[in-house]
C-alpha cells in the first residue's frame, strides 16, 4: 500500500485545478478516481509516504519554484537571447559531478538544468551529469558545477532528500 | 482585479518575445545541440510563461467559467514544464548515441567517458 | 471586408479538398495517399464546422454559462449552431477508425511485399495471386 | 523556382474565385431553426437532455442512435486491425518475451512516472465533465492512450506487460466499456420507456451539478472503450520489426 496516498493527493489536486470548481459532484468524482489511480500506480511514484506529505518539503518546493522563476530563468534566458544577437558562443559537453541519491532529486537537478536556456542535461550516470554547455568557460568539473547548478542541488537536496 | 490583468498581458508579451528570439536562434545557430538551447527559450519562455499569463489574465477577468480556463492552462503549463526538459534530454542522448551529428565542441567530456 | 474573409476561407477550404482528391489520386506511395485522404477528411470537416458559424460579435461556444431561465435569450443570441459540430464529432471517429485501418493494412503490405508502391505491387501482385499465394 | 509558380498560379485563382465570390456573399448571421431547437431545448424545456452542453446532449441523446453505430464501426476497425495483425498463440507468448529496460536517461523516466498519473487525472476530468465543459467520452479516451504510450516510449512494452495490461486485458476492458454502453441504452427498456431513452429515467441533477441524465454514464464507458482501444493498437504497433518478420516468414 505504500504510495497510495501521496499519489493519490497529487491526483486529486490536479483533477480539481484541472475543472477549476468545487461542487460537491467534482469532489466525489475527484476523489474516486484519485483513489483508484493511486491503486493502480502508485507503487511505482513514491517509495515513502512520510516524506512525499512532509509539509516542510512542499513549503521549500513552492519556495524553490518562485526563486527559480524570478532568478535563475530570467538570467539564463538574457544571456541566451544575448548570445542569439550577438552570435558568440562555444559550445561543448561538460562533467558535472551531483551529490544527491535519490531518484527524484537527481531529476529535480537534471531537469532544473534542461529548463534554464544554455544548458541541456545529455546524459546521467552515478556520480556525474553530462551537460550541454552554450559557452563552456572551464573544463574543470567542480568549477563547472560552480556556474551550472549553483543552486539547484541545495533545493533538491532539502525537497527530496 | 486589473493588476492580475496587467500581469498577465506582460507575461503572454513577453511569451511572444521569447517565441520570436528562440525562432530567429533556430534560423542562425549552425547545428543540432546549439539549436536545442534556442528550442528551450520557445518552449519555457514562449510555452509555459504565457500559459501562467493565461492563468492570471483569466482570474483577472469577469467571464463565466473562468476558473475552469486558468486551472486548464496553469495544469498544461505545469505538463510543460516537466515534459519538456525530458524530451530536450532524450533528443540531445538519442543525436549524441547515434553520433550523426557533426560538430566542433570546445570539449566533449561524454565522448571521453563513454570511451 | 469581412465578406471577403469570409469567401477566401471557404475558397481556400475547398482548394484544399481539390489538392487533397489530386493527392489521392495521383500520388503512387501509399502513405501519400494515406496523408491525402487525411486532409481530406480534416478539410470536409472543418467545412462542415463552418457551415454552422455565425459571423456576429461576440460569438460564443453552445455552452449554456449560467443555468438560469433568464440567461437563455442571450445565450440564443450568440451561440453558434450545436448540431454541425455534433455530427463533426462523429465523422472525425469513423474518420480515425477507417484511417487506423487503412495504416495497419500498409504495414502488413509493406511487410509482406517489401514495397509501397503501388505500381510495383501492381506489377507483381497479379501474379502472386494466380499462383495462389 | 519551378514549385514556386504553380503555388503563385494556385494562390491568385484562390483570392480571385474568393473575390468574385464575395460580391454577391453574406456571411450567416443567424442560427438554423434546428439549432435553435437544439439550444433551447437541452437544458430546459419539455424534450430536455439536462445538460449545458448542447453538443454532447445531441451526440449522446437526440441522435444517440448514430454515436452507437459510430462506436460500433470505431470496435469493428480495432477488431479488423488486430485480424490482420493477428498471431498465433505461441507466437504471442513469444512476443511477449522481452525484459522491461530503461533506455533513456534517469530524468526522463522520473518524469514518464509522474506525467502518466497526471494525465490520468486529466483524461478522467475531460470526460466525466463531458456534460458541463467542452470535451467528452472520445476526448478523454485520447488523452487516457497517451499514458500507455509514454510507458512505452520510456520503458518498453515489456515493463506494461509485466505489470498486467497485455493485449487481452486491453481488449477486455474494452468490450467492459462496450458493453456499459450496450447496458445504458437498454436500461429504459425495463421500466417502460424506449430505447435510449434520456429523461425522466436516469436522475437529471445530482450532487449540486447537472448530469444530464444518461449521458454521465455513456461518457465514462466510452471512455473506457477508446482508451483501452488504442492501448491495444499501440501495443501491437510496438512489437519489434524483426519479431513480426520472423512470425511472416519473410526475409528482407
Amino acid at each position: 500500500m505504500k504510495g497510495v496516498v501521496s499519489t493519490a493527493l497529487l491526483t486529486f489536486v490536479t483533477y480539481i485545478i484541472f475543472t477549476g470548481s468545487i461542487t460537491p459532484y467534482d469532489l466525489v468524482t475527484g476523489a474516486v478516481v484519485a483513489i483508484v489511480i493511486g491503486l493502480l500506480v502508485g507503487k511505482f511514484l513514491v517509495e515513502n509516504d512520510a516524506k512525499a506529505l512532509n509539509p516542510l518539503r512542499w513549503f521549500w518546493s513552492v519556495v524553490y519554484f518562485v526563486w527559480y522563476f524570478l532568478v535563475a530563468e530570467v538570467k539564463a534566458h538574457l544571456d541566451v537571447i544575448g548570445r542569439i544577437i550577438t552570435g558568440n558562443f562555444e559550445p561543448g559537453i561538460v562533467k558535472v559531478p551531483l551529490k544527491v541519491k535519490s531518484e527524484y532529486a537527481r531529476t529535480l537537478v537534471a531537469n532544473s538544468i534542461t529548463n534554464t536556456p544554455g544548458t541541456v542535461v545529455v546524459d546521467v550516470d552515478e556520480n556525474y551529469l553530462y551537460v550541454n554547455w552554450i559557452n563552456v568557460t572551464t573544463e574543470n568539473p567542480e568549477e563547472a558545477k560552480k556556474e551550472i547548478c549553483e543552486g539547484f542541488e541545495k533545493f533538491a537536496e532539502r525537497i527530496f532528500e | 482585479m486589473s493588476i492580475l490583468l496587467t500581469l498577465g498581458a506582460i507575461l503572454i508579451l513577453t511569451g511572444g518575445i521569447c517565441d520570436l528570439f528562440g525562432a530567429i536562434g533556430l534560423l542562425k545557430f549552425p547545428n543540432f545541440y546549439v539549436r536545442l538551447h534556442a528550442a528551450t527559450v520557445g518552449t519555457i519562455g514562449g510555452a509555459a510563461v504565457p500559459l501562467f499569463g493565461v492563468t492570471l489574465l483569466a482570474l483577472g477577468t469577469d467571464i463565466p467559467n473562468k476558473e475552469a480556463i486558468a486551472g486548464a492552462s496553469l495544469i498544461t503549463g505545469m505538463i510543460i514544464l516537466l515534459v519538456a526538459p525530458a524530451g530536450a534530454t532524450a533528443l540531445a542522448y538519442a543525436a549524441h548515441k547515434a553520433r550523426i551529428i557533426e560538430w566542433k565542441p570546445k570539449t566533449d567530456q561524454l565522448k571521453e567517458a563513454r570511451k | 471586408m469581412i465578406s471577403l474573409l469570409w469567401s477566401v476561407t471557404i475558397v481556400s477550404l475547398i482548394v484544399t479538398l481539390i489538392i487533397s482528391v489530386y493527392g489521392i489520386a495521383a500520388k503512387p506511395n501509399l502513405v501519400k495517399k494515406l496523408i491525402a485522404l487525411t486532409i481530406f477528411g480534416d478539410t470536409a470537416n472543418v467545412l462542415v464546422v463552418l457551415l454552422g458559424y455565425r459571423v456576429i460579435y461576440p460569438v460564443k461556444p453552445p455552452i449554456l454559462p449560467v443555468w438560469k431561465e433568464s440567461a437563455l435569450q442571450s445565450f440564443l443570441n450568440t451561440a453558434v449552431d450545436p448540431l454541425p459540430q455534433a455530427l463533426v464529432l462523429t465523422a472525425v471517429v469513423i474518420g480515425m477508425a477507417v484511417n487506423i485501418l487503412i495504416a495497419f493494412a500498409i504495414i502488413q503490405i509493406y511487410r509482406i511485399y517489401g514495397t509501397l508502391d503501388v505500381r510495383e505491387a501492381g506489377r507483381f501482385l497479379p501474379n502472386l495471386l494466380r499462383r495462389g499465394e | 523556382m519551378k514549385r514556386l509558380i504553380g503555388l503563385i498560379i494556385i494562390l491568385t485563382i484562390t483570392l480571385g474565385v474568393a473575390y468574385y465570390v464575395s460580391q454577391n456573399l453574406t456571411p450567416q448571421k443567424s442560427l438554423h431553426p434546428l439549432g435553435k431547437f437544439y439550444l433551447k431545448n437541452s437544458y430546459f424545456g419539455d424534450y430536455s437532455a439536462k445538460s449545458p452542453e448542447a453538443v454532447t446532449s445531441i451526440v449522446w441523446d437526440y441522435r444517440g442512435l448514430d454515436t452507437l453505430f459510430e462506436t460500433a464501426v470505431f470496435f469493428i476497425a480495432i477488431i479488423g486491425s488486430l485480424t490482420l495483425f493477428r498471431l498465433s498463440k505461441e507466437q504471442s507468448e513469444e512476443a511477449k518475451q522481452g525484459e522491461p529496460k530503461r533506455e533513456l536517461p534517469e530524468p526522463v523516466c522520473a518524469v514518464t512516472k509522474i506525467i502518466v498519473a497526471m494525465i490520468l487525472a486529466v483524461s478522467a476530468s475531460i470526460a466525466l465533465h463531458g456534460q458541463l465543459t467542452p470535451g467528452g467520452g472520445f476526448q478523454g479516451g485520447s488523452a487516457l492512450a497517451v499514458a500507455p504510450l509514454l510507458i512505452i516510449a520510456a520503458y518498453s512494452k515489456y515493463a506494461l506487460e509485466k505489470n498486467g495490461l497485455d493485449k487481452t486485458r486491453a481488449i477486455i476492458i474494452r468490450s467492459i466499456g462496450l458493453l456499459g454502453i450496450a447496458l445504458t441504452a437498454l436500461t429504459p427498456l425495463l421500466v417502460k420507456g424506449y430505447f435510449m431513452q434520456n429523461q425522466p429515467i436516469f436522475p437529471g441533477k445530482a450532487l449540486g451539478a447537472p448530469l444530464g441524465g444518461s449521458l454521465v454514464y455513456y461518457n465514462l464507458f466510452e471512455y473506457l472503450a477508446v482508451g483501452a482501444g488504442f492501448t491495444a493498437v499501440f501495443l501491437l504497433l510496438s512489437i519489434p520489426e524483426e519479431k513480426f518478420r520472423k512470425f511472416l516468414g519473410v526475409k528482407q
